[in-house]
């Protein structure tokens, strides 16, 4: 098994997937010659010419457009957005027909359309190039959104949106694009989409995080443990939607506690959504309120300060701590 | 020269064959069939007066609202006329004739303007999308159907529907310009009817034509009279053919008019004169095609009473197997298929509590 | 006092407004010469003028980008976007610009700017003109989201809208356009936003509700005091974003039970956001789960099942009942 | 005539006046005084520094990401040259030239380019727009600006800039047709720079120029050698004249070359040769524009070489400018700034929350 990073780890799912189903191509701002912005479609082109690697125009809402069309004529287009802060200007495609057309045409015109995007911060980029707003994907029924976090996961995910038959949103944490590597085997994995995984065990309370986020959820995790003895079980999303509201809770009815922490900003932000399901499934269980570690609700910062506006390990202790002292 | 004209890589052109007078360019006049030449007069003639019959059932409260295609029948009839049953249509929301030459069923329209999601399910093996009613936003979808095609090898070709309107929407450029780009055989058919809603035609762009939009994009453009169902089909065929051959996209601009209002919830007196409605009146394109056709001999009064017959049943009947229809769509939990291959869990337990919900109704209506 | 439909008052809001303020001006599909769709600006350019009652291009997204150069420019726009469901095209602008510029540009540039909008569903329309997705909106930091549930409300809302010097997303219930009719006064009335009202006393439980729903709610209210003998607290919202969570929290205190009414789709709406604030400010208060009565997470059926999907008062009802019984 | 072409209102023009050799048209030639000519090349040298000298920054590692604007300096100063202090221009991020004419301050360029938001805040009293980065949805702000212009009876303009990738956006086809239909005062400015990151100029459309994409809107167009100062400022005048006396837009396609990167995270040697560079290199603007004024006698080698000191000098001292504000810029609770006239609750408490947490932070680092 090679140790690759999440950004190798993506582009080799693209390129198996390509090579075993001629169904598959890329599209989008430079993914072709130029191997993509973050290179994350690196010699596709090189290995699958420009019919299946093709370099777009620059008009996001015509590479969703144009998808849509070649998914319903039997293809699996997986185009790319090349910062998610711009795929606003392609959601009417995605709301109003990749996410519908199965549904209007009552199963008998499908799309399967993987839309990779990078979000989130801590790159240090220009405005506008750090968003989160997987609750725009989220909340659209007939869409699908899912958030990797690691290589191995990224590339296991990314599989199976291509070949789920319906669309998919699939946000690229950037900032762990060359975060760290992980042993990724050369060999076929999948994950399914629709469910979330418990990365850490623990009895005394629930972190729930995903993306980038999750990495800073974890360290904040073992530092509970060392410096309070405390045992944080925590849950990686993984998926948001149709989100898996089953494990979260199961860990939930266990610990009395929870916290959730993501880099969007906090209002009408994925916190809500998984504090409603928990007041649904777990509310008997709850010791204490849950707490949500997000972006504040402004504006992104310019880079200089986007690390004030992240979630950080403090924080999350902090939430935990107040958690665990109520 | 420091300072010089540019000359853009096509012309626009303008064709017509058959004048509103009825005057005919023998030259131009594409070689058709008796047969499918009345057929194109009875699909019209069925479009129009399916119109008016929805129309009757719209003020009657017995349907919703719907946009009439009156008026706009030769454009659209002559545009998917020359196309192949495997060859992909995508239209808006006014397409009545081009619906019908390629075979949708008349309790399908009716279920849909009733309401129910099954009137948009497409025939078996159809190739037309469903209805887009999102302005414009349909174009690109003609543009990727008509890439995958090709890349698959198949010589199907995309035509797409749109209005004036259309023609202001970012997806219109957005999907022009992908189609000049990469060669797709699309046919981008505007039917320009003069209005979108209220609003005129020379308002909504300051080009003098639609048709030359198609230079921004550096594919042909042609502005063909709409209501001449001669001059559209040879324009579309021409088109076609070239899609059809590998050389590439065309934006035809059929010059039509909405007789009618813009939906059932439209009053045209708000913002247009009669006199221009009877102006328009005079270049029915009914009127024109059938003493066309009366003079090649292949109609007349007696041939057009009996269609005319047929047609009242047809629709007669297709009300009626739509009613039948409706009075047996009766389960209500069909509002929670489709949306995705497979059901997921949270859907599943909102789907159970609605039967529950439903059970408990009803059992409190028997009990 | 003249008896007014919604319809009407916000035609009055907008005749007043622009005869006292000449930077105020209208643009949009169908707004001038036709009055708009569903006549809210009836008689505005016969009034003042094509130059202050725009008939635009068929273009959402250039009707809100060249609102908001205008804005910059001095003036106050009120463009409509014909139904909520074409919004998402000019979501970009919304989002990258309307929101952004005053803290992009720290100040120096103000974009106050009133987009109007009717939404929701029970009115028997076609493919997306019965949508709800308030949560876009409402997600991002620098936009207003204001939703009015009556024609006074209505009317007092969109001036204090237009006067308010930042962005606002102004949705309008186009099911209450004409559903009935309120006094309202002829002189000058404002509301200010980001306040909820309480539009009924009641100890037992709170029941939190906007736009249309809020009428349903109100019914529901009425038949737990009649059948169950139970008084149930109504908070209107009329703010989405910011959001007045005191009112709600302060209930929700007093009566330890709530439900959240509203049409969008249930997973990431809107209600998310409601009970994660319930849990962040009245947590030890909690003595049942926080229900949602939403929207089902699929796409608005067609109108013939339309009724199916919204919340209705035995929906309503049962969900009460519920938390009542626990 | 059944069949025949149709003129567009416009013909699109191809303007140069001083030649990439050296040569003048001389009845072209636009009249300006000597102290204007020489500010010109001044402005243009003083953002070709800055560009090398803030990439020297970022390489060592004390600047972020940025984008080059070498080799485009004619088109962006000769754009803005003829526009008053009271009309606006409205970048997109790529206009350093423009910007520096206008008087936007070397230090501001620096902060912003270091992440600050404070460098994003205009001068006082000017009325450029900050830079706006999702592609061509500046261009409807022009139009905007322009109509309030007029709408409140100033002859105010508004200019906006964009690149050659940009016309592929939906918002630069509705921008400019709102501009044609609603006859603003406005001059859209595009930088066909022959890249948009890896994607050359001829794959962004298909159309022959981009000038030509006015005739879609039925406004002129017109195609200028945008590595000549002259010629970009002539094409301009005239579009701000027009626009000023009432009689609309213009779009003006600018021919130039990004010499460096897209963007410091870029590697054009991943897309395009060396030998395409080198030859643009030939172009620069310049190298020619020197060689003009020095025939005019306005510049020696001298006079250069004290510019180039004055330069350097002025760069060093508003990098030292730049850090000091930086080291200043210590409150981290601005981020809570500016989001809306009045903070609203929550959000103050969520700024209460920070400030206690950095006090907490604050504490515990001096405890
Ligand atoms: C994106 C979008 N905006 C607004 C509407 C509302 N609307 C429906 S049809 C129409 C006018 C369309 O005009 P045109 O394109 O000329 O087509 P026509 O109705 O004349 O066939 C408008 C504004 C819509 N359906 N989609
Ligand atoms: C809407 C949007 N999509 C993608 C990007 C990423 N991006 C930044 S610049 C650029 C290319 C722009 O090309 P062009 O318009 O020719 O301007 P240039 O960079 O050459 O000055 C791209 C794709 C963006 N900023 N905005
Ligand atoms: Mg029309
Ligand atoms: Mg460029």
């Amino acid at each position: 098994m090679a140790k690759l990073t999440m950004a190798e780890a993506l582009n080799l799912a693209l390129h198996q997937e390509m090579a075993s189903d001629d169904s598959v191509v890329v599209l989008g701002e430079d993914v072709g010659v130029d191997g993509g912005v973050f290179r994350i479609t690196e010699g596709i082109y090189q290995a699958f010419g420009e019919q299946r690697a093709m370099d777009t125009p620059l008009a996001e809402s015509a590479i969703i457009g144009i998808a849509i069309g070649m998914a319903i004529n039997g293809l699996r287009p997986v185009p790319e957005i090349q910062f998610s802060g711009f795929s606003y200007l392609a959601l009417t495609q995605l709301e109003s027909h990749a996410a519908r057309m199965r549904w209007r045409s009552r199963g008998r015109f499908t799309v399967p359309l993987v839309v990779r995007m990078p979000y989130g911060g801590g790159v240090h980029a220009l405005e506008h190039h750090s968003e989160s707003k997987e609750v725009f994907f989220s909340h659209i029924p007939g869409l699908k959104c899912v958030i990797p976090s690691s290589p191995r996961n990224a590339r296991a995910l990314l599989v199976s949106a291509i070949r789920d038959p319906d669309p998919v949103v699939f946000m690229e944490p950037k900032a762990l694009y060359r975060a760290f590597r992980e042993e990724v085997p050369e060999e076929e994995e999948t994950l399914p989409l629709g469910k979330s995984r418990r990365v850490r065990e623990g009895k005394d309370i629930t972190l729930i995080s995903y993306g980038a986020m999750l990495h800073r959820t974890l360290e904040a995790a073992e530092q509970l443990a060392k410096e309070d003895g405390i045992e944080a079980d925590v849950i990686d999303l993984l998926t948001l939607s149709p989100l898996d509201d089953q494990l979260f809770s199961d860990s939930v009815r266990n610990t009395g506690r929870a916290i959730i922490v993501h880099e969007a900003q906090r209002s009408f932000g994925a916190a809500g959504e998984i504090i409603a399901r928990l007041v649904e499934h777990a509310f008997f269980y709850l010791e204490a309120p849950i707490e949500r570690v997000t972006g504040y609700d402004i504006t992104m910062p310019y880079f200089a300060r986007e690390h004030e506006y992240l979630p950080d390990i403090p924080r999350i202790l902090a939430a935990a701590r107040r958690a665990l002292s109520t | 020269m420091p300072r010089h004209p540019i000359e853009p890589l096509y012309r626009v052109e303008y064709l017509s064959i058959l004048g509103s007078d009825g005057q005919l360019d023998a030259e131009l006049e594409p070689t058709l069939d008796d047969d499918t030449l009345k057929r194109f007069y009875r699909t019209m003639l069925l479009a129009r007066r399916f119109d008016e019959f929805q129309l009757k059932l719209q003020r009657q409260g017995r349907l919703g609202t719907f946009a009439p295609s009156s008026g706009q029948e030769a454009s659209q009839l002559g545009a998917v006329a020359p196309l192949r049953k495997e060859d992909w249509v995508v239209p808006s929301f006014r397409e009545l004739a081009a619906y019908l030459w390629r075979g949708t069923k008349l309790d399908q329209i009716l279920l849909y303007f009733d309401g129910y999601n099954e009137g948009a399910e497409p025939g078996e093996d159809t190739r037309d999308l469903p209805t887009a009613i999102p302005v414009g936003t349909q174009i690109p979808h003609a543009v990727g159907l008509s890439y995958a095609a090709r890349y698959r090898g198949r010589d199907e070709v995309a035509m797409v529907f749109f209005g004036d309107g259309a023609t202001s929407e970012g997806d219109f450029h957005e999907g022009l310009n992908f189609a000049g780009v990469f060669n797709t055989p699309t046919i981008f058919v505007c039917q320009n009817n003069q209005w979108a809603i209220s609003m005129p035609r020379e308002h909504q762009t300051h080009s003098k034509t639609l048709a030359q939009k198609a230079l921004a994009y550096g594919i042909p453009g042609i502005q063909v009279d709409g209501n001449d169902v001669l001059a559209v089909y040879a324009a579309a065929k021409e088109a076609v053919e070239r899609a059809r051959s590998g050389e590439g996209p065309t934006l035809l601009e059929c010059i039509t008019y909405r007789l009618a209002a813009h939906t059932t919830a439209d009053d045209p007196k708000r913002y247009r004169s009669k006199e221009e409605e009877e102006a328009w009146k005079q270049c029915d394109p009914l009127r024109r095609f059938r003493r066309y056709l009366e003079d090649k001999g292949l109609l007349d009064d007696s041939t057009v009473e009996t269609m005319e017959q047929e047609i009242e049943q047809e629709l007669k009947q297709a009300w009626q197997r739509a009613e039948k229809r409706m009075a047996e769509l009766t389960d209500p939990t069909v509002i929670f298929d489709h949306q995705f291959a497979e059901m997921p869990p949270y859907l599943q337990e909102q789907r159970d509590a609605f039967v529950a919900l439903h059970t408990g109704k009803k059992e409190s209506k028997d009990g």
